[in-house]
């Protein structure tokens, strides 16, 4: 027993956290940044906070993942990280040669109170900065909200460089929200194959899951340039997948350069994805292609097929809103029964919207935001499950309550293929779904005793 | 990178110019002292300078002191409750992340290891203070858990505000009676390093821990371990070669460590060290404190750690432990030997670097020296000047501002328990016949001529060693696992082993020639051309069949 | 223990076979036949052999499978089966409406010996054959090869309606094997992807992967029309993929046609699918376009990255020849040791290839041609493995022998996914190489002890 | 398919005719005597034609006699070795493809149910006879396995090319001496579907295996349980409830059989017949030759059950039996009725449809009734005239070409084992008490008016009914599955129950009621349409937010 100190008895807690469900604001910034074409994320604060995420992106990725920090020291501490992001500035363009620098705040910075505009400027004036490279920054203190955050800030600093010049481009804005490399690539095909012309950011496909050439590119070819980020205040409109990664981005393009926006769901599931599509049919005034009706169809086909052992199944899911709200609404969809649902963000509207979701289901849900992995298995100890779905963390819970397992979400540390496959659309719907599978039906032939186990499923 | 293409000679001092030629100039100078040609300088070898200032958006292989103190030092202990004051990413990103095994899982001993706690810090914290959430987060910890101990770690923005973390800590030990409560100020941005943290974790440790068991060690040949943290289940194995020897292993700092091994370190009669920058202040405290002397030790490699027993059993300086010891040696020495003649054809003559930590890089060049491989470059992440140069170094160290505000801690022998194993004269004639008490020659002397000596490698630089020196092997961390692999090389994690281990002692050794096989002679790396890049020309006519 | 009889001690056996490695010919017919468009593939013997067929495949794609019989009776096996099929030729033209019917025979029908070719004339003669509909034809004894064999007689009578008018039709023919709907849809995308024009046959895409719609077509929009089967005789050249299923055909092109062919393996793994590139790349004339470039180049990165835990890693498979060639190949590229092949389809040329492919192996590699899996479990016994590769009779032999088990091959009767997920290119090779990692880690997680169980892998 | 489209009103007779008219005329004709609108004229059904030839190019559901024989009848038999003479594909697609689950896994008997076992016959032996390979193969058997019995099944060639498969059994069972080895000519072209197969299956063994026991059978009340074949776990839940009441099964045929169960059913004192169909003749063989009676029951449905049990309890005519029954249905039907109630207001009004096998199509529709939903149309894939029309017409059902050569075994009297365990008065009494002995109404009596009755459904005419009708449940076989899913309807397989299972007995019907609930209220069969292709427009001013 692993978590042997767990008790079933659920006591309320003010102060502490156990297990968390979320991290801090600045991996998410970070990740959001690596989306972006030649861009190096810099970490404003101390040395830790970068090398952390990036180990940890690292770790859920196994790829190379390139950010750089200001390396506060505690001079830097006590007198304000200008200094040390001035000498970055310089050091980064001289050494790395990026086309823009991501820079994100830390609860150290933040709490000091260092001026990110202010220092941009300085060091333009000090031509720190060469010509036609660029300087973002969001603040992301770590001690609000959540990773995913810390996302939405670095994609508002994005949606921040956009320019209206009075000529629209023709084409709609998707921001993805904080989605694996393989779904905004698979965004990209399903564009396409409607023929929408998109601007998508972050885009991190091409980035965290390149080629191994012999050659090592710290810039990889993916990525969003900064010049199509900048030309996205000339589209006819914005879809924002997500409200908790995409909406503050989407509706900043709004007021800063008057591109109307849609704030849907991630499109994780059969109907948020038939909404995805439906938008975006609509929005751009195209029809949706057979190709995708026929992906749709098959998802379809597969929760007929394997109904019976989608349902009544009960689930406990950890992750974050936008996922989990889709997720949710997923698994309902196919009858079965998400009754512990948790996230570490904070956010009244999502127990909200899970609550709209599961409204229908015979059975009662427990859900939280601001929750932590620790509750989530009490939760399970009072109600047990057939099945939990989240990030790697859960398989400690898994093991000691001997619940079947799949990962999904953030991080994911000890499997691979999430940087390949999407797990949005159609194509991702049928993947999950043989995830699922798989996996109850494997828990399945390994509890059968030997008289009900079976060839045929 | 077929070997046809590497390099048959080469410069150090024209591969030390090209890492630093793309610097601006300030950089370059700094780092010029941080790289360092191993070569004979008139009866000396050149200096080199470390434990300085990371270089702002030089892209770092570093940590921070939290990390140090927090992830490192504490975090093997098993029984401790560690508490993290500050928002949740510290507490996160430290969660489970080290491959600290315990084996404590299926104990009396309590097992916290795989809990993460944290306060949690919101805005409001940060604006209206944290005490009180940290005194409440520490009252809840103690009502569902009840643990020995409670250890708290400040993180950034916790200095900054001036939350009274150790005041805090000293009411609610107060409070409890039955449960020790301690605090680290540990933040950040403080030191230059993980280094920072390990000596405030370890501070804390000897103030507040050691000392305080009320039970008496029984055993033979008492030891402390320090600096050894149980990757990959190496304290494991080390552990199982002292039992088989019949010496006693009072307490390792910190893999697998209790909260009542710590407290009884003080009746050991001999401290073994072996991550000499993360811990040689404590050995030397336990010398002044309790009167336990000590050596430096290194049970990675087999015939290193064959080395360090015979050098244990010299101390204790009795016959019937030198004989069991050889007897172990023999025995575990013959499938060592084994299996290096197994795979030493295919690993011989290759090269490796390795960048790592403040001992490993020094440490694992033992192993491959066993393997016949050479080192081409090395150096540590967050060691000091001494741990390159050797202890003789320590009184000309510079104290600059960021090591000042590392708090030293003071120690004077111990009225009570004070107590010295040898005397002067036992030492003496010890030091006579060879065994050299607090001593350290450090990672340069056990380098060739003329191989590259870096201090706080950067990515940068590390592409650029690779390019140009075209090793078979790299070794560093996590963060750098991955872009040396794109160029074709394999890269071990020196760090967490790539999930492997244990790689210390006699069955640890087995198990690194096997991984070394393994990396440089996989079919992987001839596979980054495809057929049409290797033959990128169109036949005119192929030739159907 | 299920199966608690099979001693660990091999005897010879010479005439009995135990839980077969392959089944019979008609199937693999049926099989290709659906690959047609619009075509109706139909069984000359007892209604027996189609109700099988149709169960079998209905199984494994969880799809309806629809094909006619000549349901004869004992009367039809003393005076020949002519009859029957006349009048079902009559019957299925008028009721069902197909574009073509393709006749493959059974044991019945050739051991009394009807001759289809003639009975054909005689059902064109009397007018039971619409115009512009199409009767092929094969023979498949089912006492003669396997399913393989039935699968290429099949084909062959596909290439066999090929014309050259003379006029080449700028195209590549792709003979793909027995390969699932997936793996011909990853065939077109690939070569659509090269820019190389191709006519594939049989294509089950789109026939055996059908969406729910509340629509049932008997015909689905997908397999390849008879026009361009016929065409296929104007191609530039054929590439054959396996030498069991697709030669055959391909050869047939060339004698008849002037087609010129190359056989290749079917491109499973790195190095069959480069070889399959390189092909395409150089008859179409064409050049490699980064996509596919980057597509390897992850695959690539992926074996690197896990290398670890493949290496030395003992695999016992079972499958059909064409299919174990290249995943032996593919096994021994990522330093696993394939130590156990069995195929049941005969032919000592299989035993070779194998051999070749494992000759750099320091381990004792057995194979067998002909073999059983009772032979395999066997072996097994003998010398333990730590992975199954195979359809889905092996979780027999895997859970009594408490063997990590990737299902791969046909049939899979018990899990969901390859009728949607390619397992062959690139991108199948690394679905193979999820597949194959999450079942390695979750064994070893499994195994574990809780010292050793491990956030990160 | 919504509510909104369903039809209100048909005429039988139209929906008859849209069936047939596609059809060349000589098959509509012959398909419209097995269609069949179930009404009363003047005092008596109407005539069906079943248990003829299936027509060529028809897309039937039909398998053929080989299945029937080695798959149905002797599938379930674990310590027999089913050994297949002719190619590999026979024995492949019998290859565990039924659920007949088996309790002999973890028991001293033997259990081959997981090997397929075949000749593999090669066109030598095609060419040159096959009677050499069959036998070398029994001995390969015999030496491996030391079954039992081996029982070996023709495929078509074997018939055609002439082994005489009887001579080399019998051969090899002297040979052996602790063997039996019997053969059955089970060649698939043989009859017009399974229901052939059956036939041949149970005759050899009721010739080769019963009354071939050594050993007595004691117990209470004894019968035989003929015609079910534990698929999903029936017979184990049957076998639980008749254990329950105290009454002794002696021999299943063949759900879970073994061959000594076999060799014991004429020690039994009642045959009860679940399958009409596939057994009602053994029935009267037991009867004729060992004195047994035989009655019909029907462990599907809750309600059938209860009065299953109460006739064999009636049968035997003990108080202590009877009140037992009585506790045994009272204690069972609570958790059904319980069930029933909870699903009762989701199912009930749905339809369904049923076309399957040769009972099943009748036995379910009581499970059906018990959740309120109307039997639209059924038959039965194998089924004769009786099946439907019951056993009144046996004396006048014509003796075809097909049927003539299945071969019936003439059975007498057994000059030691037959017993009459019934006067004839006590037999009489009992019927004028109401217990039918040798009868069975079919499934027409127990239809409503105006509902269609199939035999041999096929694939075109599914397709149309569903169009036609729109039920809100379809049964069938696997087959048969995916093209009714595909129009929106869904479909439960009355074979292998989907994995699904029991559903016989108390236990039985509750997980029914529940599966069907499951079935007919899923949500999946809302998700057809695309929200674009119910609202196709596109929406000229898309609403930004």
């Amino acid at each position: 027993m692993l978590l042997r100190h767990t008790p079933q008895v659920i006591t309320e807690r003010k102060a502490l956290t156990i297990n968390p469900a979320k991290t801090c604001q600045p991996i998410g910034a970070m990740y959001a940044s690596l989306g972006i074409k030649g861009c190096l994320p810099h970490s404003h604060g101390s040395q830790g906070c970068c090398a952390y995420h990036r180990s940890t992106l690292t770790r859920h990725y196994k790829e190379p993942i390139s950010a750089a920090t200001s390396s506060f020291t505690e001079g830097a501490s006590v007198f304000g990280g200008q200094a040390n992001l001035l000498q970055a500035i310089n050091n980064i363009f001289t050494v790395y040669e990026p086309e823009a620098i991501a820079v994100h705040t830390t609860c150290l910075s933040e709490t000091i109170g260092d001026d990110l505009p202010q220092i941009f400027n300085k060091a333009i004036k000090e031509k720190k900065v060469p010509p036609g490279k660029t300087l973002l920054g969001a603040p992301t203190p770590s001690y609000v909200g959540s990773h995913v955050t810390g996302f939405s800030n670095m994609v508002k600093a994005m949606a921040g460089l956009a320019e209206n010049t009075g000529t629209r481009n023709g084409k709609i804005n998707i921001l993805p929200g904080w989605v694996e490399p393989s779904d905004m690539e698979e965004i990209k095909r399903i564009a396409a194959l409607m023929g929408v012309k998109i601007s998508i950011y972050p885009d991190t496909s091409g980035v965290l899951n390149t080629p191994l050439t012999g050659k090592y590119n710290m810039f990889p070819d993916g990525g969003t340039s900064i010049a199509e980020i900048r030309d996205s205040g000339n589209a006819s409109g914005t879809l924002a997948l997500g409200e908790w990664c995409s909406a503050d981005g989407a509706r900043l393009l709004d007021t800063q350069c008057k591109v109307p926006c849609s704030i849907l769901d991630i499109p994780v599931g059969l109907k948020a994805t038939d909404r995805f599509i439906d938008a975006l049919r609509t929005v751009a005034g195209t029809s949706v292609p057979d190709e995708i009706a026929t992906e749709r169809g098959r998802l379809v086909d597969l929760i007929s097929d394997m109904h019976q052992y989608f349902y009544g199944k009960k689930v406990a899911l950890v992750g974050d809103p936008d996922q989990l709200i889709s997720m949710t609404e997923f698994l309902v969809s196919i009858d079965m029964l998400p009754v512990h649902i948790i996230t570490g963000t904070p956010g009244k509207k999502f127990e909200k919207r899970i609550q709209e979701i599961t409204a229908e289901l015979n059975c009662e849900v427990n859900v939280k935001a601001k929750g932590d992995m620790f509750l989530l298995h009490q939760w399970i100890k009072n109600e047990p499950v057939d099945l939990i779905i989240g990030n790697s963390y859960c398989k400690y819970i898994a093991r000691d309550e001997d619940i079947p397992f799949v990962r999904w979400g953030f991080p994911i540390l000890d499997r691979q293929g999430h940087q390949y496959f999407p797990s949005i659309g159609y194509m991702g719907g049928l993947r999950l779904l043989e995830k699922i599978l798989n996996c109850l039906l494997d828990r399945k032939e390994r509890d059968d005793t030997e008289e009900k186990f079976e060839l045929v499923l | 990178m077929g070997k046809a293409q590497k390099l048959v000679q080469w410069d150090p001092h024209d591969i030390k110019d090209k890492l630093l030629e793309k610097y601006p100039p300030k950089v370059a100078r700094k780092r010029a002292k941080q790289i360092m040609v191993n070569e004979a300088l008139e009866n000396s070898t050149p200096e080199i300078t470390a434990n300085v200032r990371t270089i702002p958006g030089i892209i770092t292989m570093r940590g921070c002191t939290y990390a140090g103190c927090k992830g490192v030092i504490m975090g093997p202990t098993s029984d401790i409750v560690n508490l993290v004051h500050g928002p949740i990413g510290c507490s996160f990103y430290a969660w489970l992340t080290r491959r600290n095994q315990t084996d404590a899982i299926n104990d009396t001993n309590a097992n916290y290891i795989t809990y993460a706690m944290s306060t949690d810090m919101q805005d409001s914290d940060i604006i209206f203070g944290g005490e009180k959430k940290l005194k409440a987060a520490i009252q809840e910890a103690y009502d569902l858990f009840h643990p020995k101990a409670i250890a708290v770690f400040a993180t950034c923005p916790v200095g900054l505000i001036g939350d009274d973390i150790h005041a805090v800590a000293k009411e609610m030990k107060t409070k409890f009676g039955d449960c020790n409560v301690f605090a680290f100020s540990c933040e950040g941005y403080k030191g230059v390093s993980q280094s920072a943290g390990h000596h405030i974790a370890n501070n804390q440790v000897f103030t507040h821990v050691v000392g305080d068991s009320d039970s008496e060690k029984t055993g033979e040949y008492k030891i402390n371990l320090l600096g050894e943290y149980n990757i990959g289940g190496d304290g494991f194995e080390i552990d199982r070669i002292l039992n088989k020897c019949g010496i006693t292993n009072i307490s390792t700092f910190s893999g697998n460590a209790t909260y009542d091994k710590f407290a009884s370190a003080n009746q050991a009669d001999l401290s073994c060290v072996m991550c000499h920058r993360s811990i040689n202040y404590v050995a030397d405290m336990l010398e002044t404190k309790y009167g336990i002397p000590w050596i430096k030790v290194n049970f990675i490699g087999a015939e290193a750690t064959a080395k360090s027993l015979r050098k244990i059993a010299q101390y204790f300086n009795d016959e019937k432990l030198t004989k069991k010891v050889e007897e172990v040696i023999a025995q575990e020495m013959a499938p060592v030997v084994a299996a290096r003649k197994d795979v030493f054809p295919r690993t011989s003559g290759k090269t490796a670097m390795l960048f790592v930590g403040g001992s490993r890089a020094h440490h694992y060049q033992e192993l491959f020296t066993e393997l016949g491989m050479k080192t081409l470059s090395a150096g540590y992440e967050f060691a000091h000047r001494d741990d390159y140069e050797g202890r003789h170094v320590i009184p000309h160290l510079k104290v600059d501002a960021d090591s000042r505000n590392i708090e030293e801690i003071e120690v004077s022998p111990d009225p009570q328990l004070y107590k010295p194993r040898k005397s002067e004269e036992e030492i003496k004639k010890l030091e006579a016949e060879g065994v050299d008490f607090k001593e350290y020659a450090g990672l340069n002397e056990a380098m060739d001529e003329n191989t590259i000596v870096i201090d706080d490698l950067n990515q940068y630089e590390a592409e650029k060693l690779v390019e140009l020196l075209k090793p078979d092997l790299f070794c560093a961390g996590i963060k750098e696992k991955f872009s040396i692999q794109k160029l074709g090389v394999p890269m071990k994690q020196l760090h967490s082993y790539d999930s492997g281990g244990p790689y210390a002692g006699f069955t640890g050794a087995i198990n690194f020639y096997n991984e070394i096989d393994r990396l440089v002679n996989s079919r992987v790396w001839g596979y980054m051309k495809a057929p049409w890049q290797e033959n990128p020309e169109l036949s005119a006519t192929y030739a159907w069949e």
